[in-house]
């Protein structure tokens, strides 16, 4: 299972790589266009070939990564940032008016369409990547409050936070010195998967227009460029596709691989 | 449970209110009017207003919620602005293409699931586990409407032995319409499966890690008819919400597969409401889906007390 | 929605079986990108809505052909008085509605009054303006009165928005539309199709086609997909250029490629610095390559233009050359306006890929320059609402696809805010000349003017492709206005 | 002629080594009691006869079941040869039994699985051995599922579906360490009763010496994968030869010695306690339901006294814990410490909290994993207006951990580096470490093998005499009570039914409960103590 994380790290790792990268460097101009240049397959000069208006698409790519990385983790970091808090919250009042609260809301929010309301939330406050963050965002917290309130509520039973309790501490000061450290790693475990449907999702939102607007490269802004030119150059979509599939599954593979490492029952019985 | 299911009842009926304010401002907030996108560029202001009036769009908002909010409680969702039909006559329509297309979905995603999870929680760690794993984690990684593309491609293009969209229509018969929806379902159920199969797998393995499956080892029944007749029906529970969960998102997220498919379902029809501000049908469809989830939810909890018994109550 | 009765499932095998078989050639299958919203052309703008009904169902007075010429329609013949100001009708005899009932000059004087009334909601309400009265002088004679002259009064009545309805239909016109068109309304499954069929009581030259089925079809890649599986005969204003050699080089279609009165512009805000500035405009005409936007958003599908005014019109003028592709000199322009270091605006893109893509190269080309356009992309409604109707823009790009529009530029509250007498006054005296050769020299002259102002970047005149199975015969080739005329189509034997 | 040999078995797993050439047999009728600490590998010895070790075990030996070759049989083999020759009962009823499916179908799978009758005989055969063991039709039947009937109801339906092909060999796992020991007496005669009428041979896997005197044959003795010494149950008791097995006798009969207690002075005063629970409604608008788990208790606790609170699981000695350590509040009646109440309602009294400490049951879940033992130890100095700070906060750590019998290095290691024993010794170090005026021991000892307690008792009365400690010790074994407190509560649904002098209660019980709670407490003959 270890092959997992390390094979999910290298490929993570490869795409973070060449986000980092493409802040100094890239083949090319991401921006700059060649029309008559257009639509050529990858040779020795551009890689992975140019676009539709002669762009060269490693350079986009390079630069589109970062795209999804940004989008994916401020979103996955709302998600945790409001939702942790408030699923420690829930658990720590356990069957109070908050935490019916805080899971009524979290059901609410489950239970609207969430391609529907990203597009809403594009068509009122406008299309781009903030507004992308924000949609993508607001579907992350309460898949972190769930995750958190039910992880919290079994800790809530151990006998150290009963200790805790005893030496008079706060709800608030448990929660915190020893519920969320002992949460975190499954928060790390499902941050690593959130993130990997962040990336997805934003590749779907700019699949629709509604991510990141140009000149900004994005993956899926650029499949959805791609799209009515597979059959005259099918290297447009297939690059691009193969970038999501390729860090969508390093990513998963990493959150597995995290999970079996970070496991405390495994833990346990390899002790 | 009687206390619980009126707990659950009161906190739904609020659940709901919210909901349908959330949706009603959210919407109304939109910049846009769905009269001056009616008549274009050219329309001349006393044209805008005359239609906004002729579609009651001139009263108070507060107004327009209590109408709407009223008139769905007696099944009256009002008339679309755009289509000037009424809403619920619209939704009818596309739910007759979206529900079994998101059925469909759910049955392929189920049909090889539970086969691809039991299999992969029978053979843990090995070659067969680890090829039903490699397939799901690409399945996930895969996004849908590019393996739809694909699809298209390769067999509405290229083998022909489907159309490349459109639904024929169930009044040309059964078989012509699930010809339709065969290629937008495999593609809508290629995530799902994955996902499914993969909760398959991991609940089974947790079951397998139960005491009463040493006992039922004990009784002498073989690792395979103890995983069949006391792991399956134990790792349902969590299966079950997620199946809940994937067929609300099939009724509403197929929007991007019904634009590659030119399905009329429900997903194409927000996407068309919303960009031409038909806010009566956004917010209805919305309200819809809304209200599906919550009730597909409680659905699910019922069936938690088929499949499990401590959730049944002795009178 | 029908139940599934197993009757219906028997069908579904025989149908089975027969998928597949070739279709019967009365038949034909016309995709469309856009689903009409409604089927009442006389209160919508939706040009999906004509380019169902148009003709095929509605007929006018007057009517398009597709060369672009406005011949009689349901108005056999007319006259004008010396001054202009009354136009005499002729209706055509034994005319029936779809109904049965007859079209006589009630129906008429209905028709035009409606669209003309104070709470009208025709969309195009501004082209019944001139008309002051509609008088019904026997059953198939109409006398319109004018206000003033206006030397387009016949072409008016030739739109969409101008056909003929029937008092005793107009309730249910929105759902079941009933005209005196050589096609019939069928069925409308929403979001999927339109179904239309022969009139066999039809008064001019019968339809060839049984009948008729609209599909639409928004997504480009599908469209793509649903001819190539043959699942349409035909797809009128196909959405994406970049596929059309495929077609050419694929024995089994044939590809039509037209123009349509679409002037695709670079929409500036005349009234928004630093674009008050006539140099600053100057200086956005001499960044822009149109041949490369034409090439990279439209692959190589348009006809670059100098001015707002369609090239296939006799009246039109080349200007391209007043704005010329010469970035040094929009840049040595932007110096002189003080604008050395460039500026920032905003440059609103609604959906249509000539403008999201053409967009991208525009503020490419803007770039090159100086001039930092921030990409915002629209939709319709918003577009509308914010640049159209809120002025509130720097840059946006927008095909006017009406037919002569050049008199937009004579109202200085437009949403691109060009006020200038002179031209004014050279629209104002167009609409009061009906003799042709003034016109032209008139129509010319404004074509100058506005080219002179560098009012808008002007870009290109919109093609119109259709992609067409071999055999299809008798499509219009331009789109003089939006429709998708049926009642000549037919298949070669 | 034995039914079960195992010859000179080993086994390791995973590469470690679990057992060392073990031996041992069982004969028709017989039952042989395997004992020892955890660790010893008594549990993998059952399973290894089973066939359902770990998969990457790997054994050498031989085990002959009845003329069957069990380690060299096939998979398919050991399924017939289990449920119809061999039956087995494990320790935990609560969680060995399929919670979707009905009791009878569970006991008729084990005849149908091997097709040895038809359904409907299977069915037939299912309920009578649920009468067998004492599940009667009228109260229980078939359609019953597990999670409605208690613990020891569950086992006995475990024994049923192990006994139903009336196996040759039954083994029981620890099959009474999880209930009561009222039930737990019960269960054990069971067992015997089952034995005798099918001359099945039992192979008894305990921990619990006091069990296995009464009842085994036959007892074998393990440490560590090594058989240590074996023999007749009496001979064994009387001439144990190998020095563990001494050890081990001994500690399971520990006795320690407390100082006398100071004169009463009342330090923590319990007046006509009563804590309810809301139960869930029955129908839509009946009215609430209570629960009442304490219902009107007052006792008194004096300064440098040891208070002793026995009971049963489900008496309520667990939430008048809760109640004392003023964790839940209480419906009426009044918990004072030195004069002031433990629970004020909302934000807890710092100065009350500062004079109370705990210790838990669970060696394993009292501490935050990720805190190192000095940050674990100092957690009560959040209750100090002034807590020790450099310095002094390291000599303060120094002296708990010492005092408790560590050293002070191991302030800087993490809990998962300490065993059991060592964990509740740093528990008692945290519950020590601000010199509160009363600890309560909750269950302290329960979790632990018997030598570790036996040392853990020694640590308590070390303590008491060294900084005379007070303290309310709640546990169910009445044998722990009896030696570290000087007066016992006995407490039974929710009411404190007899309390008194230790020695006084436990020689001479007034309720017939307290009677009956020591009468059914396995106790080791005498003259395992004698010698």
């Amino acid at each position: 299972m270890t092959r997992n994380l390390l094979l999910g790290a290298l490929l993570s790792m490869l795409v973070l790589l060449m986000a980092l990268v493409s802040f100094v460097w890239t083949p090319y101009d991401h921006v700059a266009m060649n029309i008559p240049a257009k639509l050529q397959p990858p040779d020795a000069e551009h890689w992975l070939g140019t676009d539709h208006f002669g762009r060269d698409m490693f350079s986009m790519i390079m630069v589109g990564a970062r795209t999804s990385i940004a989008v994916a983790l401020v979103a996955v970091g709302i998600g945790m940032l409001l939702g942790v808090p408030l699923g420690l919250a829930a658990a720590a009042r356990k069957g109070s008016w908050l935490d019916e609260v805080i899971m009524r809301g979290n059901d609410l929010v489950f239970a609207f369409p969430s391609l529907v309301i990203a597009i809403l939330i594009t068509a009122v406050l406008g299309a781009g990547a903030v507004n992308a963050i924000i949609a993508i965002g607001i579907f992350n917290i309460p898949v972190f409050a769930r995750i958190t309130r039910g992880a919290a509520l079994s800790l809530w039973e151990r006998d150290f936070i009963l200790a805790a309790r005893v030496a008079g501490k706060s709800g608030a000061r448990i929660s915190f010195e020893h519920i969320l450290p002992n949460v975190m790693n499954l928060l790390i475990v499902q941050g690593t998967i959130q993130f990997s449907l962040g990336i997805l999702a934003e590749a779907g939102l700019s699949y629709v227009g509604l991510g990141a607007q140009p000149p900004t490269p994005s993956w899926g802004r650029m499949l959805a460029d791609a799209q009515t030119m597979v059959s005259i150059a099918p290297h447009l979509a297939l690059v691009p596709g193969v970038a999501i599939v390729l860090t969508v599954l390093g990513l998963n593979l990493m959150g597995d691989g995290l999970r079996d490492y970070l496991d405390p029952r495994l833990r346990v019985s390899r002790a | 449970m009687l206390r619980y299911s009126l707990k659950r009842l009161i906190s739904l009926v609020l659940s709901l209110v919210v909901a349908s304010l959330v949706i009603f401002l959210v919407i109304e907030v939109a910049p846009g009017d769905p009269a001056s996108f009616m008549l274009g560029i050219n329309a001349q202001p006393d044209t805008v207003a005359a239609l906004r009036s002729e579609l009651g769009l001139d009263v108070p908002k507060w107004q327009r919620y209590l109408d709407w909010a009223g008139g769905m409680l007696i099944g009256d969702f009002g008339t679309s602005y755009t289509y000037r039909t009424p809403v619920s006559e619209m939704i009818a329509d596309r739910l007759w293409v979206s529900l079994p297309l998101a059925l469909f979905a759910l049955t392929i995603s189920t049909l090889v699931a539970f086969p691809a999870g039991i299999y992969a929680a029978s053979r843990r760690g090995r070659a067969g586990d680890a090829a039903v794993m490699g397939a799901t984690q690409l399945g996930v990684a895969i996004p849908n409407f590019w393996f739809a593309m694909m699809m298209v491609l390769v067999f509405a293009i290229n083998l022909r032995w489907f159309s490349a969209g459109g639904f024929a229509g169930w009044d040309k018969g059964i078989l012509a319409g699930l010809h339709s929806l065969t290629l937008p379902a495999i593609s809508l159920a290629l995530p799902q499966a994955a996902i499914l199969a993969r909760v398959m797998r991991s609940s089974l393995l947790d079951i397998l890690g139960e005491d009463f499956m040493r006992t039922a080892r004990a009784k002498g029944l073989s690792r395979g008819q103890a995983l069949w007749r006391h792991g399956v029906r134990n790792a349902l529970i969590p299966v079950l919400t997620i199946i809940g969960l994937q067929f609300s998102f099939l009724l509403a997220g197929a929007i991007i597969i019904e634009q590659v498919f030119y399905l009329p379902g429900l997903g194409r029809l927000v996407f068309q409401a919303i960009s031409s501000r038909d806010l009566i049908v956004v917010e209805s469809v919305v309200m819809l889906l809304v209200f599906s989830v919550i009730t597909v939810n409680f659905v699910v909890d019922l069936a938690y007390a088929l499949v499990d018994p401590r959730l049944r109550r002795r009178s | 929605m029908k139940p599934i009765s197993s009757l219906a499932f028997a069908s579904a095998i025989a149908l089975a079986a027969s998928l597949g078989a070739a279709q019967a050639q009365g038949d034909l299958t016309v995709a469309l990108q856009l689903e009409p919203p409604h089927l009442d052309p006389t209160s919508a703008a939706a040009g999906a809505i004509d380019s169902v009904v148009y003709s095929n169902i509605f007929e006018g007075l007057t009517r398009f052909m597709g060369d672009g010429s406005i011949v009689p329609g349901l108005a056999e013949s007319w006259e004008i008085s010396e001054d202009g100001l009354s136009y005499t009708f002729r209706l055509r005899e034994g005319v029936t509605f779809h109904d049965g009932t007859a079209m006589d000059a009630e129906d008429v004087k209905f028709s035009l009054d409606r669209a003309r009334a104070e709470d009208s909601v025709n969309a195009q309400k501004a082209l019944f303006e001139a008309i002051s009265e509609v008088e019904v002088v026997d059953p198939l004679t109409v006398k319109l009165t004018l206000s003033e002259a206006n030397g387009l009064l016949l072409f008016n009545l030739a739109w969409g928005d101008a056909v003929i309805v029937a008092p005793e239909s107009i309730a249910d016109i929105k759902t079941n539309p009933v005209g005196t068109g050589a096609f019939k309304f069928v069925d409308w499954v929403q979001g999927d199709r339109i179904e239309i069929a022969r009139n066999p009581d039809y008064w001019g030259t019968p339809a060839v086609l049984d009948t008729a089925t609209f599909k639409f079809i928004s997504d480009p890649t599908a469209a793509f997909a649903a001819v190539m599986a043959e699942d349409v005969d035909v797809f009128s204003a196909f959405p994406a250029p970049e596929n059309l050699p495929q077609f050419e080089a694929d024995p089994r279609f044939q590809v039509l490629v037209g123009s349509t009165e679409g002037e695709t512009i670079l929409a500036t805000n005349n009234k928004q610095p630093p674009f008050d500035d006539i140099r600053v405009r100057q200086a956005l005409a001499h960044a822009i390559d149109r041949q490369s936007i034409i090439d990279g958003a439209m692959f190589g599908l348009g006809i670059p233009i100098g001015t707002h005014f369609a090239p296939h019109h006799p009246a039109y003028v080349d200007l391209t050359g007043k704005s010329g592709y010469d970035p040094d000199k929009a840049r040595a322009l932007l110096a002189e306006a003080g604008l050395a270091d460039g500026f920032e605006t905003t440059l609103h893109l609604p959906p249509p890929s000539y403008a999201r893509r053409g967009g991208e190269i525009v503020a490419a080309q803007l770039a090159e320059v100086g001039i930092k356009a921030e990409i915002i992309n629209v939709e319709w409604a918003q577009w509308l609402e914010s640049v159209f109707r809120g002025k509130n823009f720097g840059l946006t790009i927008v095909s006017h696809t009406e037919p002569m529009d050049i008199g937009i530029y004579a109202r200085p509250d437009y949403y691109f805010q060009y006020d200038n007498k002179a031209f004014q006054d050279v629209m104002a005296e167009l609409n009061r000349t009906t003799d042709e050769a003034r016109r032209t020299e008139l129509l010319q002259q404004a074509q100058t003017i506005i080219a002179d102002d560098y009012v808008n970047g002007y870009l290109f005149e919109l093609a119109f492709p259709t992609v067409a199975k071999v055999g299809v015969q008798g499509l219009w080739l331009n789109a003089p206005t939006q429709a998708t005329d049926l009642t000549a189509v037919s298949w070669a034997q | 002629m034995s039914l079960l040999e195992i010859d000179n078995l080993s086994l390791a797993i995973g590469g470690t080594p679990i057992l060392n050439e073990v031996s041992l047999s069982v004969a028709p009728g017989e039952i042989v009691a395997v004992t020892g600490e955890s660790g010893s590998g008594k549990s993998m010895t059952a399973l290894a006869v089973m066939g359902l070790l770990p998969s990457d075990a790997r054994a050498s030996g031989a085990i002959d079941l009845d003329g069957a070759d069990i380690l060299s049989s096939t998979e398919a083999e050991m399924c017939r040869l289990r449920g119809s020759a061999v039956g087995m009962v494990f320790q935990e009823p609560m969680t060995a039994l399929n919670p979707v499916m009905t009791i009878g179908d569970q006991v008729a799978e084990t005849i149908l699985v091997h097709k040895a009758m038809s359904p409907e005989a299977a069915r037939q055969r299912a309920r009578e051995m649920l009468d067998r063991v004492g599940l009667p039709a009228g109260r229980f039947p078939m359609s019953r599922y597990p999670h409605e009937l208690s613990g020891g109801q569950r086992q006995r339906v475990v024994i049923a579906m192990a006994i139903a092909l009336r196996p040759k060999l039954l083994i029981a796992d620890e099959p009474t360490t999880a209930l009561d020991v009222t039930t737990q007496a019960q269960i054990l005669d069971l067992l015997k009763s089952l034995v005798a009428d099918f001359e099945m041979g039992l192979l008894m896997i305990t921990h619990d010496l006091a069990v296995v005197a009464h009842l085994a044959d036959r007892i074998v003795v393990m440490r560590r994968g090594d058989v240590v010494e074996t023999g007749e149950t009496a001979e064994l008791l009387a001439h144990m030869q190998h020095p563990y097995t001494k050890m081990l006798f001994q500690a399971s009969t520990h006795k320690v010695s407390l100082p006398v207690p100071p004169a009463p002075e009342p330090l923590l005063q319990v007046r006509n306690v009563v804590r309810d629970y809301r139960l869930p409604r029955t129908r839509l608008f009946a009215p609430v339901e209570h629960f009442r788990a304490v219902n009107d208790v007052s006792f008194v606790l004096n300064r440098g006294e040891r208070l002793g609170l026995v009971g049963e699981s489900g008496c309520g000695k667990s939430t008048l814990t809760r109640a004392v350590l003023g964790l839940e509040p209480v419906q009426s009646g009044a918990i004072l410490l030195d004069g002031l109440p433990v629970h004020a309602g909302g934000a807890p009294d710092i100065s009350v909290r500062r004079k109370m400490q705990v210790v838990f049951q669970d060696p394993f879940g009292s501490f935050n994993p990720r805190h190192r033992v000095d940050r674990l130890v100092t957690e009560p100095f959040h209750l100090l207006d002034e807590p020790p700070r450099g310095a002094a906060r390291k000599e303060a750590i120094a002296e708990a951990l010492t005092a408790v019998g560590l050293h002070p290095d191991d302030a800087r290691k993490y809990i998962h580096e300490f065993s059991g024993g060592q964990r509740q010794r740093i528990a008692i170090a945290r519950a020590l470490i601000i010199r509160p005026e009363l600890i309560v021991f909750d269950e302290a000892v329960s979790a632990l093998d018997v030598s570790v307690r036996a040392q853990i008792l020694d640590l308590l009365a070390e303590l008491c005499g060294a900084y005379d400690l007070t303290y309310l010790f709640i546990s169910h074994d009445l044998s722990v009570v009896r030696t570290v407190t000087d007066r016992v509560l006995v407490m039974r649904a929710g009411q404190i039914v007899e309390q008194g002098d230790t020695e006084a209660v436990f020689q001479n019980p007034q309720h017939p409960y307290t009677r009956s709670l020591i009468a059914a407490a396995p106790q080791l003959p005498e003259p395992a103590l004698a010698s």
